[in-house]
């Protein structure tokens, strides 16, 4: 399974969870803390009832995103080994829209290095979610990209508890 | 020389198509901001975008003031929204 | 399946993980963050290689303890669900210790929730660890138990990073 | 007044056991204290852990001064070091 993905085919939180962890315990110190996070689609979405979702992706450039992310995580949590895969295309309430996994030898660079990832892909990373809701349908607002924004780096960063 | 500009999501929705053949002045210095100006005209629909939008050459994060060269794949891109 | 168990059965987290998400669809703002923590058993442990670990367990404490944890984070993070399962008896080398989900309409409460829980289980569950490694055995070095303990549960809080 | 003591890990290795049965002077206001007390005299070698052992009664946390009664379940815990 490959550590990064755009796929418009159903997540899986459990192998990635099982790739990361088996690279991780190849690694120094060993794996001895792995951390998930799964994004699912909501029923409800600012007052409104959703319907379905649909997800689109410059897939070439994502993938060099979540590589720029996985850098920088590796810059800041030596060892942690990070998996990101982001779906495309249609998606049902309650499907996963994205699936992380973090491996490290220790649980807190594990949940930063988890945590870090979902805030950098939501400010860097190239995909755009179409909401359909009851009664029409828009683009979802969300942030202007610019992978070499220190501020917002720092702020993924902050959110990540670093300093923990 | 010639480009190919990729658009996406509200921008490919705004100029109804996400292809767009773009034929630049053969100039020295040719950047991603002549492409967008180049663009703007042809889709005049899109020029609300110009301080938010995001862009690419040939698949890699880049400024406006970025070179083109011809042949290259220029995209641009609306505020994400992934996740 | 239960929301906290003491088991010595293998442990799953993606079964967890579903459950606390099926159970926090049906809540308020139904669920669009689902966060996971396994620990898993490392093959090296303070310079010594350890062959494999002893979990012992005072299980009717350690299910109060568990609903303490949950009723501390419903406090401090309204509408998450949490599930924990901490395993007893053998365990080799790879193998989870513990797994924990935690499910929210957002991803901070999820993260939060599921560290918090990570570290009150360190602090407050009445478990205890047995190594087994080259040359001898020893038990784990822990916390010592006290579960109105405030600034354990403040230091918790902290690594949860309750302010994000 | 009888209470059952149980003991965990590191404490139940010392004392051999992990099932004491403890018979305390049937006083009015016998406490956890008290029940560790004579816990130490049966088993001198869990002296060194009186600093460091919590208590619980009947499966509830309890504190040095909780009151114990005839019947009741008290466990003596060393630090845990479960996750």
């Amino acid at each position: 399974m490959p550590l990064f993905a755009i796929t418009p085919a159903v997540l899986s939180v459990d192998g990635l969870a099982a790739e990361v962890a088996a690279l991780a315990s190849r690694a120094g110190e060993g794996c001895g803390a792995v951390t998930t996070f799964a994004g699912l689609v909501r029923a409800h979405h600012q007052g409104r009832r959703v319907r379905y979702l649909e997800y689109e992706a410059y897939e070439p450039l994502a993938l060099k995103a979540f590589a720029q992310i996985q850098a920088e995580a590796s810059e800041a949590w030596a060892g942690a080994v990070l998996g990101m895969h982001h779906r495309t295309g249609r998606l049902e309430i309650g499907e996963a829209s994205i699936v992380i996994a973090a491996a490290s030898a220790h649980r807190a660079e594990a949940f930063a290095v988890c945590r870090y990832a979902i805030e950098r892909v939501k400010q860097i990373v190239p995909v755009w979610k179409h909401e359909y809701f009851d009664g029409g349908e828009a683009w979802v607002e969300g942030a202007i990209a610019d992978p070499s924004d220190a501020h917002a780096r720092e702020q993924a960063k902050a959110r990540a508890c670093a300093s923990a | 020389m010639r480009v190919r500009i990729k658009l996406f999501a509200q921008l490919r929705d705004r100029a109804a198509t996400g292809d767009v053949a773009c034929e630049l002045p053969a100039v020295d210095a040719a950047t991603v901001a002549d492409v967008w100006d180049a663009l703007i005209v042809m889709h005049p629909a899109l020029t609300p975008f110009q301080s938010s939008v995001s862009s690419a050459v040939n698949a890699e994060y880049a400024k406006r003031q970025t070179r083109v060269h011809d042949g290259d794949e220029v995209a641009f891109l609306p505020p994400v929204s992934g996740g």
